[in-house]
């Protein structure tokens, strides 16, 4: 009944990251991922939880 | 104990103590959550007592029998004798170490141990009847409540389960002799598994399914390797047969199918075993006083948090619905846990592993070949046949195939089929390899020891990128 | 054949078909490289003919049979008998499927084989004699060459290999009966699993080290599981001895050992396996010729690209330096390979796994706490016992543990040490963790199948975050 990350599509993203995108309230799904294939890093989440359009802040 | 009315209250109260229940609770009281969990029959639920445990333990020791009685070929002379009633004793004292095992570490984390069956009374009550007459019954009032309830075997019409001609899994793995044979109705994966410990303790098998297929849901080349074996064990297949009554016989039962076109033939055998799926555990649980709903099939439908319509309210493991399995039970009881606790967590897993304990084992994670393309991926696979494996063939198991799916493009790993010995164990690589966004190039540069099965990983990876050296890539 | 000189010319010559060499060349032949490869002996090296192969075969089948002669308490009853000169007709008839498996996959990718001694004339020729008298040699001008010629058995000082008293590995791996009795010297891995396949096999098993425990490099509380193990199958372990000497005796061989302080002991045995440690195979191969270098124990000394000092030659496996295994030979015939053709390869592994085929078996991939420590870490470690384990407990298996080190500030997973049934397989994850830059919450967040043995990887994991369920986090 939340809205939750990944929408139709998969996310590669490590387990940490994608518990790290909860934590900061970042929408992993729309991130974009710098590792290899496209992969989502950690890192990447982190930048995208600095980058202010990103309002989303379910995750409790 | 005082017959009679005793409130007490808790922070979560967890109904039903099988893998779901107690990893939810003991997680729960780590995360420092005051928790109450209760059990009706006994601490480990159908997985520790009449489930995944026993029958892996009567699994190992009867292929352990037959693998020495077919090594004449490997030096080995030997002739065993198999006696259930010891076998079954052994697999007792494995049960209750882990059963009493389980208890121990509930209490070490501070769970409330609670012996009763529990009924909903209304949205933050419970009532719980302790066992046995005159036991009296108590009420507790909780903050948070996680649903564990499990499931049971389903009854077929006409196949009520009477312990002597007809079976469920749970009386199959507690016999005192082997029968001489055995009618198995269902070839879906509990089915499968007893049909080969019975197979290889010495019945005469024989498996009736109504579908075209054993194992359905595995694609057909996976499970034409295990019926295969099982037909080299003996065991007797016969599909598109429902079975629909028995009568007693002289020898034990009749078994009766019918095929869709209504034609009838008849099975005897000492006992029936039958196997055709579980349903969930919700009677006199009043979910209904709780607000919480349930779908046609009496499931509990739950959210990516594993809570209910009742956002105070969980529900895990198999009462949660499919996949039913013990893992999937534990994942979701871990997820409850720290959501009630406050947590970032959530059921957001790319994959969940399953294991078919037959001869040899199956082990799948993640997509098929055909489900990769349904989710709108190029997939690109990859094989490994285990009769090139140097490991398979010195433990002269050289039936089955490794198979690694992934995305064309971008060579993220999908998936993987496995039908080999230690398939079970084998497929934990590729689910590390799905949860990390690893590509196929990853398995291929990770160096893996040799020699093992898990090599054989590793080349199916490798066969996709089209640089098997131990497989003539095609 | 014509006696005297061809001529002919290849880009790359590989010298010895072992796992490093045949897999180099394979390689090199996918990435359309013209290549010859020579073996004097066996293709397939050591590992198919005489190493890997062979005593996995021999352990296996003893194991099975070990196995079902304790079966009784699990209701098992069989007296098994082991006819040695079967069980070595069977070895052999898996090594010739393998080897003959790798002549096949080095012609389908379309690799000259050649057989023959090679020897470097100059750093861009080689001469090979053809096996037998009169059979001539030929000369071959290479490109590039990989020096793949592998290891030998160590001969101590007055315990030359006689194949009758004093045997190496090859030998005890190819008996026609099991001797009564046995003297291992050396308790290194290769000595280990031999003793424990003629323990199993009905031997009385001696073995004496001249360090003060088995299987050393390996931390006490690994080896001390398979010791324990060793002693209830009768092995007999005397530690602190050399052996010094050796005399006929009337039931075989007595050996005589000789401690630190000088003090001798004897040990009346059929035969005696010596067992001390390989060295490289350069001799009578030219390398001075082709400019290559050897360091002071006669190992070639290469870079992270596979190369000697010399460009464009190239040194892989045994031959090549520690660690002396065969995947590691794969490994580096990969890179050679991959190299050669101009492609950005590199042995930039973060982990070589090793496993040691023993009972319970020791997998081993990346750092040990105290490594971990001296590489500028701090070590988060984690452990779970196998006697917790599930699957263990149904297997009948439960000495042993899982251990997992991490970086505390991290939870990088560095490392980890398995002593378990199946634990060469179990390192598989780990090593891929390793290799992926994995923490210990990606473990932890990985569903693992119930019940395996993987599980108590991911419980081990979790006990280094103190969120472990199923043992409690101290
Ligand atoms: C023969 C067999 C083999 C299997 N093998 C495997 C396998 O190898 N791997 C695998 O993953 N899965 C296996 N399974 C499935 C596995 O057992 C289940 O998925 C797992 O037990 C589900 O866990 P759970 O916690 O949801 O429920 P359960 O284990 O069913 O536990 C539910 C508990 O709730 C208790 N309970 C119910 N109602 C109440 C109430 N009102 N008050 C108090 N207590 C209550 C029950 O007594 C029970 O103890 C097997 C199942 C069977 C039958
Ligand atoms: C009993 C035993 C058990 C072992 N178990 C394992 C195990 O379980 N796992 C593991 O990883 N490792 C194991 N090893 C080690 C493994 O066998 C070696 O690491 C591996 O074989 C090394 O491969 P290689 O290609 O470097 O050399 P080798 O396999 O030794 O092959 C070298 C080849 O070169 C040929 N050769 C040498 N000189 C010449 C020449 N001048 N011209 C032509 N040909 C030549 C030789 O005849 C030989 O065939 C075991 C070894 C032994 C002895």
């Amino acid at each position: 009944a939340t809205s939750q990350t990944t929408t139709n599509g998969r996310v590669f993203a490590a387990p940490s990251a994608r518990r790290l995108a909860r934590e900061l309230g970042v929408d992993i799904g729309a991130v974009e991922g710098t590792g290899p294939g496209g992969r989502v890093t950690e890192q990447d989440v982190r930048a995208a939880a600095e980058t202010p359009e990103e309002p989303s802040e379910d995750g409790t | 104990m005082v017959v009679g009315d005793i409130a007490t209250g808790t922070d979560v109260l967890v109904v039903g103590a099988g893998p779901g229940g107690y990893v939810a609770a003991i997680r729960a009281a780590q995360l420092d959550l005051d928790v109450t969990l209760v059990e009706k029959d006994a601490f480990g639920g159908t997985c520790l007592n009449h489930g995944c445990i026993p029958s892996k333990a009567l699994i190992s020791a009867t292929d352990l029998a037959q693998r020495v009685r077919e090594g004449e070929h490997m030096g080995i002379h030997a002739d065993p004798a198999i006696d259930m009633a010891g076998m079954v004793a052994w697999k007792d004292q494995v049960v209750d170490q882990l059963t009493s095992g389980v208890e121990k570490l509930c209490k070490g984390n501070g769970v409330t141990l609670m012996e009763g069956r529990a009924e909903f009374a209304d949205e933050h009550t419970a009532r719980i009847a302790h066992g046995g007459e005159g036991q009296g019954s108590e009420s507790v009032e909780f903050e948070h409540a996680i649903v564990a309830t499990g499931s049971r075997p389903i009854e077929l019409p006409g196949f009520e389960f009477d312990g002597e001609h007809v079976l469920s899994s749970k009386e199959a793995l507690a016999m005192d002799r082997v029968p001489s044979s055995l009618v198995v109705v269902g070839a879906g994966y509990i089915g499968m598994e007893l049909a080969t410990v019975f197979a290889k303790a010495g019945s005469d098998v024989t498996v009736v399914e109504a579908l075209d297929q054993a194992l359905p849901g595995y694609e057909a080349d996976v499970t034409r390797v295990v019926r295969k074996r099982a037909e080299e064990l003996g065991i007797d297949f016969h599909f598109g047969q429902a079975a629909a009554e028995w009568t007693e016989s002289d020898d034990g039962i009749t078994v009766v199918t019918e095929t869709e076109e209504g034609s009838r033939s008849e099975f005897d055998a000492e006992k029936a075993l039958v196997a055709v799926g579980r349903q969930p555990v919700t009677d006199a649980l009043g979910l209904d006083a709780a607000g919480v709903e349930t779908d046609g099939n009496g499931f509990v439908p739950t959210d990516d948090r594993a809570r209910t319509d009742q956002e105070h309210i969980f529900a895990i493991g198999d009462v949660a619905g499919e996949p039913m399995l013990a893992h999937t039970a534990m994942a979701e009881g871990h997820v409850a846990a720290e959501v009630i606790a406050g947590e970032p967590a959530a059921l957001d897993h790319q994959a969940i592993p399953a294991a078919v304990f037959t001869d040899p084992e199956i082990g799948t994670v993640g997509m098929t070949e055909a489900e990769a393309e349904d989710a709108g991926f190029e997939p690109l696979v990859g094989t490994f046949p285990l009769r090139a494996s140097g490991r398979a063939l010195t433990m002269d198991e050289t039936d089955g195939f490794v198979r690694i799916v992934a995305d064309a493009d971008s060579e993220f790993v999908l998936g993987a089929q496995i039908v080999a010995p230690e398939a079970s164990e084998l497929v934990a690589e590729v689910g590390l390899a799905i949860e990390m966004g690893a590509t196929l190039e990853d398995v291929v540069g990770t160096i893996h020891t040799h020699p093992t099965l898990s090599e054989a990983v590793m080349e199916a990876a490798a066969n996709a990128r089209g640089e098997a050296v131990h497989t003539l890539n095609r």
